[in-house]
């Protein structure tokens, strides 16, 4: 679900994630006898247009669901611990425990409005911009109803999608409050995190990743999404999750203002133990994050781990040569930053480059963001305490710029591929 | 009696401590402290933000003892905890009034 | 295996794991061309009746097998390190090695009593109270042998089965020691665990999980267990794992007596930090738990997992607001235990409710729980150090008895499903 | 991939990694026609020999490719953070950010250089020693080409074998850090890292792991490695990872000689929480090691994956035991030390024994690095500082020969399988 | 006045600052500090190999309060913190010539 | 010579050692301490059981100069620590009889 603009209809929606109907036992046979055959079979065929939801029901394999359920499983890692730990680590002993407990409401509010209105304002059909509340409190979505994913006649239990998209809707306002760390208070926090789930993220969301899936192309040729229509490619959110916080972070801090002694005492991090734990499990987190996009576990699904992994290699050891360049020799934290705006990088393009074209995306994007968090930060005197704009939202620029470079065929890219 | 206290550099602690059970001293008190001297600290890099850290890791003892021990223990100390090179640490001598073991109520020269 | 009382003929026993018969290549031929249409023809003819070991090789799917050893590895997680962390957060400086040290030698006696016999006295016929020994160090059990799902005709392999079981059997124990923590010896400590495993959790695992699986209910109409038949509902170990853990800390800790000190000195955590990680990877890892307890990878693995993710959310933010409204101000205790309180409460329902129904018992069971650790612990004196029963116990009698209610269809649950 | 002399033409290799040829949409029909039997149909005829690229695009599981990416997953954390963890918490304060560093620099150079030359390196033909560059910077490796498994007619994608592979290359070169952990310049430490890589762990990697697989072995009768040949079993890298590190440590830290006050002052572990959240993480992801080494999922990887869970138990509590006895009581870095020694033991035999061989195995190799830590260590006076060959390299050895044992299949092992 | 030294068990530190207070103490400085003595330390054992721990966890109280009320100090503390067991800990009693509060720039004993 | 020891809030650290510094002050020794004074803790909640944080974090130094530079040292405490809010801390002065460096030998006021 890459981009759409969501011109889609109520219709075709409940034809995609055919919602309510439970598939009993034998009710699905009439569907099997056509559905039945084994799946190259039906690639003789070509694939079944406008699956019924007992059709769909036989197009399911177990192999993707686990895939779906690890990969919303690393996700949650990500925000909890991971990403608490990571920001933990860099503010003063004294706002660890509030940051951390920041993270961990973040995460258990965002996840209640999903369920309660974020899937439906998100993934139904609406407006172009914002869906409806057909789905609200998964009205509809069942144990027999099912997501689409970019192959044809491929579907996951709609509950999987529900919860993958979940963790992203808990993870990205987590992102924000780096930028706005050591000064905030905790209930505005929350309402702020509320307003901008409503007004940003479930809006943008509708906007880049609703879309009415492959088999539904034919018949409804006009669900095409205008920025999927213009070429965008963003595989696992370096757009809706990366600049959109990034950008969020940065009009915060410089809404709320720099934190009290910030240029006059020193705030260094209190516990690198605690950021490089954290870093390292935003890694491994990263793979469910990115190549759990794929929305199924295959080739693809695996390219993207690949360029995952290569590019945070490569924009580790690249920020660290900077700061042998710069300042004589490579720190921990650098080399976690590195990481981290390498992950960022590749998020929209894992799925489209090669390994080499990870590798070149991880090796420039270090200097990039080195040069936002360090020079840029400073010229401008915004107290962005933890570089939230400076490498999720950079970093996501230059991923998001990247991607439409590294997907080029000629350069090893696939291409635009479903 | 006297009250000595040191500052010394931390992996020179059982050194002193073995050299000073050695003399006579049965007890004191060990603190990890931040030294500020001529021993210059370090810089910290953190993307590309510089702070300087002007302390120095030291561990201070004080130990009380009676007049007659207080200068081979200052000696002992001194002896002990060189290394020549700069940052080794300082010895200051004050005098103590009374002292009371708290098991026993024992007072001055007894408590110790 | 949701209940059972066990009253199942060894004979049966080797039809459903049916065990020590190698599938050697060719030897399987004359079964598969019964067994070896694809699945839907056979849901045509309806699913196959106590099926030949041969014909179970044909019903694996590695999507359940990979699924299931995904589970396995985060229930493990669970104990090590995450409970581990959570617990040790909380008691003081000085007895947080010993806590550490604990769950994890606990975990390994553990894991080498379920090979040893534990395995086999919960899970083959004997007593309608325990099983036999006629699976001791796993004799019978190999890798051409299948423990049944829910779902007819859909086997896994036997040991991944026993693996699932076993991070079971390995975490119940580690959870009790939180009732006495801080003042009890190692090895007395660890004869208790073996005791009480031996004495407490196979029994009681034998009586609600052991059953003979649904493709030899029919004709072996009398395997219907005790607490099935009166229509308890334990979908992933809310009474064996959380109600018996709860009392039996709470036993525990009127048998020991109190701390040294207890109501005299303070004894507050000593890192919350610890604890928060704790609490993180207890609420990533529980997903294995309760998903993981559906046997295979499924629309209804979804919905378990989906319910867990929502109950702890909702009873993080109820715990929060309960200490809003006590204290003026949430706590990032409160916020983990209210998490923990969660997954506990949603864990017999997990495959029942519906995503609003375990919203419902998550904002439940925060207060209640709340009540009993600062008000009842603090009215009967007992010293019930981490709140064992406070959290376990009373969490998963909210939990056992919300199931009942949520579980129903015109609530929007499941019912009872297979 | 157990064991190959790398006696294979070129052709042969195009051949089972069937690179460079996408599988488009109609374009594999003609080979579908052919493959497209259910399993159990081929099995009648016997497997496939041969496959084309075309036919191996239809022997793919899902819930095999599944598996491959979370056993990846499960393995990097095992290098970060985990080991980093692991070894950070028993290095002075003083030195632990820069041991985190070392291990994540590690981590990230061996990644870039595995995609590089590394996997070319280890897993083309080339010469008996090394394999070629053909596949340099992953050429001709593409979502369409499949990696060989050790069942017939079983493939799953070759990126995901290359990824797999890559977590080895990465964690193997940053175990051997702990013989001179507290010791070691940055810079040199990487360029040592870069050449062992290529001098040692490709070579070895390509001489135990390189063959065919086993569609191949009919027609390409000499692919088979002389350690096969001669009977060496090594499931899950004993040999190329355990030993190989294990003695790169000891003559590591006997060239760079011993720590500054070795001997003299105390260097105590700083934080053994750290270490035992390393240790407990170590364990949960070497399940992805063990187990995710058959390459596939089915009963022999949870049969895997028990072994791995019963004798790391086992070696936990034959630790404490031993510590009971010479010392009067056990200590957590016992329990943790004794759970690695039990974690490599297993690791060459995790397939072939039985759950009773794996039990006996963890008990044995306890006592045995014990006595390499405590007493030869001393008697020898080398300063392995974290001990890295007394539990890699002694714990691998003792693995190496008890394999040869618990394999036998009258102790009940597996025998020699596919 | 007089500036109290005492090195107290730490399970003694909540006791003995609430005894301080009912005699009309208003302030002190807290140090958790390792201290060495006649109570012997324990021995810790990493992989077979033992590591003797000399010191043992203390808590350091300074105390500054006007001569009068010096003594009463001392006995509280003695009285408070003794439980009978080796390692108790010592007091002692030093000289103070000047003191400032902050704050105020009040001097002395109006400073305490 | 004086030993000056003060107890100020820590983020005051840097101003102070900087303005101390500036007057010719070349070492120091710093402490990361618990408080007890007028200013109150506070009350920490644990799962409905609350504990009373009696101590506030404080930073102690200790100093000695040459009697000649002791009034200046303390002024210059007072006035940079100074916040105008409760718990700005306490300075007090002490007699030292005798000092040496430890890398030298060198003592008393050469040893500072
Ligand atoms: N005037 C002082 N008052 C108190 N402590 C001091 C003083 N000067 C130095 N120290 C302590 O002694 C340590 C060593 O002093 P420094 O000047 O660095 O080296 P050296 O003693 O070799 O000249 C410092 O880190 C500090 O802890
Ligand atoms: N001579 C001394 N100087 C300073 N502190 C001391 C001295 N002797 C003992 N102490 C402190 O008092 C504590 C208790 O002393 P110890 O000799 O162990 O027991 P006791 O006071 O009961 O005889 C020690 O841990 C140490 O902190
Ligand atoms: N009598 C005392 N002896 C030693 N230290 C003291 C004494 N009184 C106060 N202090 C130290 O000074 C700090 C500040 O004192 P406090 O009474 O809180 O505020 P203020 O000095 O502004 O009145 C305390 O936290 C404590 O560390």
């Amino acid at each position: 679900m890459r981009v759409g603009q969501g011109e889609i209809t109520d219709m075709t929606m409940n034809a995609k994630f055919a919602g309510n109907v439970k598939v009993a036992g034998l009710a699905a046979l009439g569907a099997s006898l056509v559905a039945g055959l084994p799946a190259w079979a039906q690639d003789a065929a070509g694939p079944i247009q406008n699956p019924t939801v007992e059709q769909m029901a036989t197009m399911v394999d177990k192999g993707d669901t686990t895939w779906m359920l690890v990969s919303s499983a690393l996700v949650l890692m990500m925000a909890i611990p991971a990403l608490a730990l990571f920001y933990g680590g860099l503010v003063r002993t004294k706002n660890m425990l509030s940051l951390l407990m920041q993270v961990f409401m973040i995460v258990s509010i965002c996840a209640i409005m999903w369920v309660a209105v974020g899937y439906s304002l998100a993934f139904t059909a609406g407006s172009p911009y914002i869906g409806g509340l057909s789905k609200a409190m998964l009205a509809g979505v069942g144990t027999g109803t099912y997501g689409a994913t970019f192959s044809n006649n491929v579907y996951i239990p709609e509950y999987a999608f529900v919860i993958f998209q979940m963790t992203f809707a808990c993870i990205t306002p987590a992102l924000i409050i780096g930028a706005f760390a050591e000064r905030i208070k905790f209930w505005p926090l929350m309402l702020f995190v509320i307003g901008w789930s409503l007004l940003s993220y479930y809006p943008i969301a509708h906007m880049v990743w609703f879309w009415a899936g492959p088999d539904f192309l034919v018949d409804f040729p006009t669900d095409m999404g205008l920025l999927w229509g213009m070429g965008a490619l963003d595989f696992a959110g370096g757009t809706v999750v990366h600049i959109n916080a990034g950008i969020a972070g940065l009009v915060g801090c410089l809404v709320i203002g720099p934190r009290v002694g910030f240029n006059k005492e020193p705030m260094p991090p209190h516990s690198l133990t605690m950021t490089m734990i954290g870093a390292s499990l935003l890694w491994v987190g990263w793979f469910g994050f990115n190549a759990g996009s794929n929305l199924e576990s295959n080739g693809i699904t695996a390219l993207a781990f690949l360029n995952t992994f290569i590019a945070t290699a490569a924009a580790t050891v690249s920020w660290c040569l900077v700061e042998q360049l710069r300042h004589g020799r490579p720190s921990l934290l650098g080399a976690v930053t590195g990481a981290v705006a390498g992950l960022v990088a590749i998020t929209p393009a894992c799925g489209f480059a090669s390994p080499g074209g990870a590798l070149v995306l991880g090796l420039i994007v270090s200097p990039i963001c080195y040069i936002f968090v360090s020079t840029v930060k400073k010229m401008f005197k915004y107290d962005d305490s933890l570089d939230v704009f400076g490498v999720h939202c950079i970093g996501g620029i230059v991923g998001a710029i990247g991607t439409g470079i590294v997907a080029d065929p000629s350069l090893g890219g696939q291409g635009w591929v479903d | 009696m006297k009250l000595i206290i040191a500052a010394i550099k931390p992996f020179k602690l059982e050194e002193v401590r073995e050299a000073l059970t050695a003399i006579g001293v049965r007890g004191m008190m060990v603190t990890e402290i931040k030294g500020f001297g001529s021993q210059s600290g370090h810089t910290e890099i953190y993307r590309g933000a510089e702070y300087a850290v002007n302390f120095v890791p030291k561990v201070r003892l004080e130990i009380v003892v009676s007049d007659g021990l207080a200068d081979q223990v200052v000696s002992t100390i001194q002896k002990t905890a060189k290394t020549d090179k700069i940052g080794d640490g300082k010895i200051f001598v004050l005098d103590v009034q009374h002292a009371v073991r708290v098991r026993t109520g024992e007072t001055d020269d007894d408590a110790l």
